[in-house]
């Protein structure tokens, strides 16, 4: 049974439509991309995906079961963690903080137990302590771990969005456009990184302008243009498909990464 | 900086701070409790201002808190209204002892926070602020027509002094009424002050307090790792407005009556004012806020008609050269601030 | 009924005129100016002054009002909030600041101008009455100049180059920079700009309303319910609220009791923003 | 002129902080304090400050003729005035500030229901008294006893205004408009309950305004729709009264309007001119035809205090004027101890110096409306507005 199956989902903006029945299964275990121009709907798919905003219509399914309208907290609990667009972190803290607070999801003590400072809130902590240094040394961010968010060199904001992330023990990442902006070392640097969370169990999306990493980290690839789906297949089989050239006609050649 | 260094520094002065910090709060409790009470124990004037400084105090403390979370409320009249009348009807009308309506002004005020703010915490900045501006008018004009059961305009008066509070016949806290009111009041502020900053740093200082952080930093974000933002925020608005009940059924036993106007659009700002005056990072800014606030505009009463003159500019210059807060310039910067977590 | 329905659209027309100012600045630097009130009360003591004390003809009492309150707006720009806005990361620091200055300005009004209502008779005498409806001459007057105002206001903006560079910053302050406009020379610009509309308003009012030191507090919290209303930071937006808050309060006062109107117009606002919080006209905001 | 003068006092008083120098008056004479409260910034401003005037003005008269003797003694008097704000909080520190700060017994103020309310406690225990001018009957019945009213309350006035009108003017109906407030409510009520008396019919009294509306013209298109013969303004705010007129006659009301507290007919020259003409209202002893010399220099007085005359403030004479007489009567020890105050203020019966004819007596009053002596004998001159002045219709006592 797929991880996560995507049934006819479909939301309007008033007359626009942004995504039009778009239907896909996501494996255990896969890296799958979303691509498409600008414009074509990515984002708002990952929005509805983690309940960010309810679609007009259709299902998203999640280990067996409907997590369509469910509060995008909710959808997080159950696995279903997504990273921003833009360098969204906790910017008045320091990066361990960040990660630390992120561990919400684990806490097994109430909210008076954190205020009574219960010996379960305590453990917690302990765990949280823990378990954040053992994601900033995964994403090595160890040189800059009591930075504080707001003055952190931009080649790290990524890393620790994805380490926020993580710390909610993902069991489906959703990563929007993790390569953007970035030289190709940089790229390759993440690219490695996107695998190694893969390698620890954990089923990758992205969403991703940068076709060159997209060919390269994909297992599947799903090509989206004016909230229609035009291809979904390997990475081979979307470098060869008419319909998607079609879709990027006029567009830089390099852009394709063909 | 290194975080190196920065690192060893915190390791080393950790436990040095700690004790400092016992020293500095042991020394304001012994001033605060025993020192002034005695000493001004027959100037009824100063004993009042502290008394009116600290329960001011106490429902900034809660403004505070919702700033926090990242929200501008100047509702927090509104609430002191709900508590004050609260405690006056309940009292008045069915004849519940003090030490009952306390608490339960506080518990009406904050359920009526929750019933309100799970509407009106979608919104954020200057959109949050205003709703809540509107808030406090309506709340006061409501009460205003609210015909018999609120007194209207000119409100409920004749409310008695706080009973005497007793456990199997030990008197707990004696009867307003037969002791001397003020220092008998100065105590109830005291204990409501001290408690409601211990709480208040307790909540900062925990992982709630990190939650809220996290909320006035990012929603979005917060919700994307799994915390249910409507309900931390709702909880922390409905905290502010259970110190704002609590505070107005003080100064509506302390002043024996309440009408519409007691608290409005201007007492609202004010606790922000006294939140911001004394600095947003610190637990304690409120406090230093309100106290510097009441006090100057009492010590200016000497320059008449030139008073509010004077405290405005006052105010001004200290908005534009403490932007952080008067606390931003005192010494051990890591004091009041909430604690970091620990590594 | 035809009585109550002039009556609002005159109520609302004057509402729009005060509403101008804040919105205005409030597009322009992101400054919820609490001292709005103040300044529409110095406004019309200006006038008042001229016009009672010195007995000069009303025009030199409007041009002054206009004047004071333009220069007014530019040193508070200048002095206060160019410096807060610079050091200050937090959004709430303006708006107080700006209730620092509403006292210190109320404060000055008083000592000044003292403490009694001021006012003057209406600049045209007379009432007329069309099909049974009264129309006093002095507020068809003020009608007619806030009319004006207001279309020279949107003129203005839309096709001077100084009015389109304002809407410009208004709607996206780090773009305009960027395409090479002086943000703190435009911000200054709208700061005076707003607050010199806000003098007209307070000083055509004032031949109507009367005023006194104590009055900008209300007019503030009126201005704040017709801005949000209409969706702040928009021109068109000042202008919806303002006849929709000058319908509500005539029809609320001609067939409710008095202080139930303001609580039920109140109560109306919060439950309409928490549902729409971009008022009727604003764009979606985030 | 007043723009002048307070930019000269505001760097007067820079230079004055620059220095930190206080300037005291070299008195020869022992001083007595007396306190006054009421709110003097903000909305209601103007309420507290012609009581503070008022009392400075008089103040400075004694001491410019020496001081004022008790018991053998000469006392310059000495006025501390405090803000309230209209805050009650900062109303009640103020209150201890006067009584246990300066040891004042003697209290002017404060001057709405409001914060009169929060503040009586005080006053009650630290053994003070006070003259205020919120109107609600409770504030001066037993238990009650340290306060008296300054003025002439609505429920006093009312009932001979509309006997008058009804008599005089043939007034059959009347509508009231009241303020939104503690004061406007209360007269509201005592308007109908007199017009019920007297069988004038009433056509509508719910419509209220809030304090610090602007326009009147939606409350009076309601009113006017119902055709009264009488419009009363209960508790109308001095500031309000002329745009109420205007808003009435502007709409086509052709009938007569009334009030029961003072006014000033400068802001009603001002702001309504000859549409004001007829209005009915409640004078001290400021109607220009009844001033004595000694109320003419009070007027000269307070026009340099304040920067200008306000006729309200012709009710507002009596207050310091009572305290210090009462103070003759009783003694100097009166002055540390008000019961021996109370004790005396039956014999207190003067004759009244502001007011021309003899007739006016300076006494405590009130026994019919209190069943205490809790009343200035502040005369009710009733007046009407002509052009630009009040001119008395009659002269009527409360006892």
């Amino acid at each position: 049974m797929a991880l996560l199956t995507v049934e006819n989902l479909e939301k309007r903006f008033g007359g626009l439509i942004a995504v039009n029945d778009v239907s896909f299964e996501v494996e255990s275990g896969e890296i799958f991309t979303i691509i498409g121009p600008n414009g074509a709907g990515k984002s708002t798919l990952f929005k509805l995906i983690t309940s960010f905003t309810r679609p007009t219509s259709g299902r998203v399914i999640f280990e067996g079961e409907n997590i369509t309208r469910l509060p995008a907290h909710v959808v997080a609990r159950k696995g279903v963690v997504r990273t921003f667009q833009e360098t969204t972190i906790f910017k008045e803290m320091t990066v361990v903080e960040n990660v630390i607070v992120a561990h919400h999801l684990r806490s097994r003590a109430s909210s008076l137990g954190f205020f009574f400072n219960s010996p379960l809130a305590r453990r917690d902590e302990q765990e949280f302590r823990e378990s954040a240094d053992s994601i900033i040394e995964i994403l090595g961010l160890e040189t800059v771990r009591n930075e504080q968010a707001r003055n952190l060199p931009h080649g790290y904001l990524r890393e620790l969005g994805i380490a926020i992330a993580m710390a909610a023990e993902p069991k489906a990442l959703l990563l929007d456009e993790p390569f953007s902006g970035m030289n190709p070392e940089e790229t390759d640097r993440v690219v490695d990184m996107v695998r190694g969370i893969r390698d620890r169990g954990i089923t990758i999306l992205l969403v991703e302008h940068d076709m060159r990493a997209v060919m390269r980290i994909s297992d599947r690839i799903l090509v989206l243009n004016f909230g229609s789906m035009v291809a979904l297949g390997t990475p081979s089989e979307i470098q060869t498909d008419k319909a998607v050239i079609e879709a990027y006609l006029g567009r830089e050649d390099d852009e394709l990464g063909i | 900086m290194s975080s190196v260094a920065k690192g060893t520094r915190r390791g080393v002065g950790a436990p040095n701070r700690a004790v400092s910090i016992r020293i500095v709060l042991g020394v304001f409790l012994i001033v605060y409790l025993i020192v002034l009470p005695s000493y001004f124990a027959e100037s009824r004037y100063i004993l009042r201002v502290i008394t009116t400084a600290s329960v001011l105090s106490f429902i900034s403390l809660g403004v505070w808190l919702t700033f926090t979370i990242g929200r501008i409320n100047i509702g927090q009249g509104a609430f002191a209204l709900i508590g004050g009348y609260a405690t006056a009807i309940l009292s008045t009308k069915f004849g519940v002892s003090f030490w009952v309506c306390l608490p339960l002004s506080g518990l009406i005020a904050g359920l009526t926070g929750i019933i309100f703010g799970l509407g009106i915490l979608r919104l954020k900045g200057v959109y949050f602020a205003m709703i809540t501006l509107s808030l406090t008018e309506a709340v006061r004009l409501g009460f205003l027509s609210g015909g018999d059961f609120t007194g209207g305009a000119p409100g409920i008066s004749n409310i008695p002094l706080p009973d005497e509070l007793g456990l199997f016949g030990i008197t707990l806290i004696p009867d307003f009424g037969k002791v001397d009111t003020h220092i008998a009041f100065y105590y109830l502020a005291a204990v409501l002050l001290i408690l409601g900053l211990a709480v208040i740093w307790r909540i900062s200082s925990s992982r709630l307090g990190w939650i809220f952080k996290s909320l006035q930093q990012d929603e979005e974000l917060s919700r994307s790792v799994g915390i249910n933002v409507a309900r931390y925020r709702v909880m922390a608005y409905a905290i502010c407005c259970f110190y704002g009940g609590i505070g107005g059924a003080f100064f509506t036993v302390s002043q024996q009556s309440i009408y519409p106007s007691v608290f409005g659009v201007l007492d609202s700002l004010f606790f922000i004012l006294y939140c911001f005056l004394g600095g947003l990072a610190f637990v304690a800014g409120p406090i230093v806020g309100a106290f510097l606030l009441f006090i100057l505009f009492e010590l200016l009463h000497e320059f008449q008609q030139y008073q509010q003159l004077i405290y405005s500019l006052l105010m001004i210059s200290i908005m534009l050269w403490l932007p952080n807060g008067l606390l931003s310039l005192r010494l051990p910067a890591a004091f009041w601030r909430s604690r970091n977590i620990r590594d | 009924m035809e009585q109550v329905i002039v009556n609002s659209l005159i109520l609302g027309m004057n509402y729009a005129l005060i509403a101008l100012g804040l919105t205005l600045i409030f597009a322009i630097m992101n400054v919820l100016n609490f001292a709005h009130g103040q300044m529409y009360v110095l406004g019309g003591f200006i006038t008042y002054y001229a016009l009672q004390v010195l007995h000069l003809p009303f025009v030199v009492g409007l041009v002054a009002s206009v004047v004071v309150l333009v220069l007014v707006g530019l040193l508070s720009e200048r002095l206060l909030f160019r410096r807060a806005i610079r050091v200050s990361t937090r959004e709430e620091s303006t708006m107080l600041l700006a209730a620092g200055l509403a006292l210190l300005l109320e404060s000055l009004i008083l000592l000044f101008f003292g403490e009694k209502q001021r006012g003057m008779p209406p600049i045209i005498s007379g009432v007329y009455q069309v099909f049974g409806v009264y129309i006093p001459a002095g507020r068809a007057f003020v009608f007619a100049i806030a009319l004006a105002s207001l279309i020279g206001f949107v003129t203005f903006m839309q096709f001077t180059r100084p009015g389109r560079a304002l809407r410009a910053i208004a709607q996206d302050k780090e773009v305009t920079a960027l395409q090479g406009v002086n943000i703190n020379r435009y911000g200054a610009l709208g700061f005076g700009l707003g607050a010199g509309l806000t003098g007209l308003a307070g000083s055509l009012l004032a031949t109507i309303f009367a005023v006194n030191s104590g009055l900008g507090t209300a007019v503030s919290i009126k201005a704040f319910i017709m801005v949000m209303l209409g969706g702040a930071g928009v021109v068109s937006g000042a202008i919806a609220g303002a006849f929709v808050l000058g319908f509500l309060e005539s029809f609320g006062y001609a067939y409710m009791p008095g202080s139930v109107t303001y609580m039920l117009i109140f109560a109306g606002m919060i439950i309409f923003l928490v549902f729409r919080p971009q008022g009727i006209m604003g764009k979606p905001w985030g | 002129m007043k723009l002048l003068v307070n930019t000269f006092r505001l760097f007067l008083v820079g230079f004055v902080l620059l220095a930190f120098g206080v300037t005291t008056s070299q008195a020869a004479n022992k001083v007595l304090k007396i306190g006054h409260i009421g709110v003097m910034s903000g909305p209601a401003a103007s309420w507290g400050l012609i009581n503070k005037y008022a009392a400075l003005a008089g103040a400075e008269i004694i001491n410019e003729d020496g001081g004022f003797e008790i018991g053998g003694e000469k006392y310059d008097i000495e006025i501390v005035s405090l803000d309230t704000k209209q805050d009650p909080r900062v109303a009640i520190a103020g209150a201890e500030r006067l009584v246990y700060q300066e040891g004042i017994k003697y209290i002017i103020g404060p001057n709405v229901d409001d914060t009169t309310r929060a503040v009586l406690p005080v006053f009650e225990k630290a053994g003070a008294f006070n003259i205020c001018y919120g109107w609600h009957r409770e504030l001066f019945t037993s238990p009650s006893k340290n306060t008296a009213l300054g003025m002439i309350a609505g429920y006093q006035s009312a009932p001979v205004i509309y006997k008058y009108l009804k008599e005089q003017r043939g007034v059959k109906s009347l509508a009231c408009v009241p303020r939104n407030d503690a004061s406007g409510l209360n007269s509201r009520d005592s308007c109908v309950a007199a017009a019920d008396q007297l069988g004038i019919k009433i056509t509508s009294s719910d419509s209220t305004y809030e304090p610090n509306t602007s326009d009147f013209f939606p409350i009076m298109g309601r009113i006017i729709g119902q055709n009264p013969d009488l419009i009363v303004l209960s508790g109308v705010a001095p500031a309000d009264a002329p745009l109420l007129i205007r808003a009435a006659r502007e709409l086509g009301y052709k009938g007569l309007m009334s009030t029961e507290t003072a006014m000033d007919a400068n802001i009603i020259t001002e702001i309504a001119g000859e549409m004001a003409n007829g209005y009915i209202s409640v004078g001290g002893a400021s109607a220009p035809e009844l001033r004595t010399d000694e109320m003419k220099r009070f007027i000269e007085r307070y026009s340099k205090v304040a920067g200008e005359w306000n006729d309200e403030a012709g009710t507002k004479v009596y207050a310091l004027e009572m305290l210090l007489q009462t103070l003759r009567v009783a003694g100097a020890a009166a002055i540390d101890d008000i019961e021996i105050f109370k004790a005396a203020m039956p014999k207190v019966n003067a004759e009244d110096p502001f007011i021309k004819g003899g007739k006016a007596r300076l006494k405590w009053v009130g026994q019919g409306y209190f069943d205490q002596l809790r009343q200035v004998s502040t005369p009710m001159v009733i007046t009407e507005f002509k052009d630009t002045d009040f001119v008395t219709l009659f002269i009527g006592y409360v006892e």
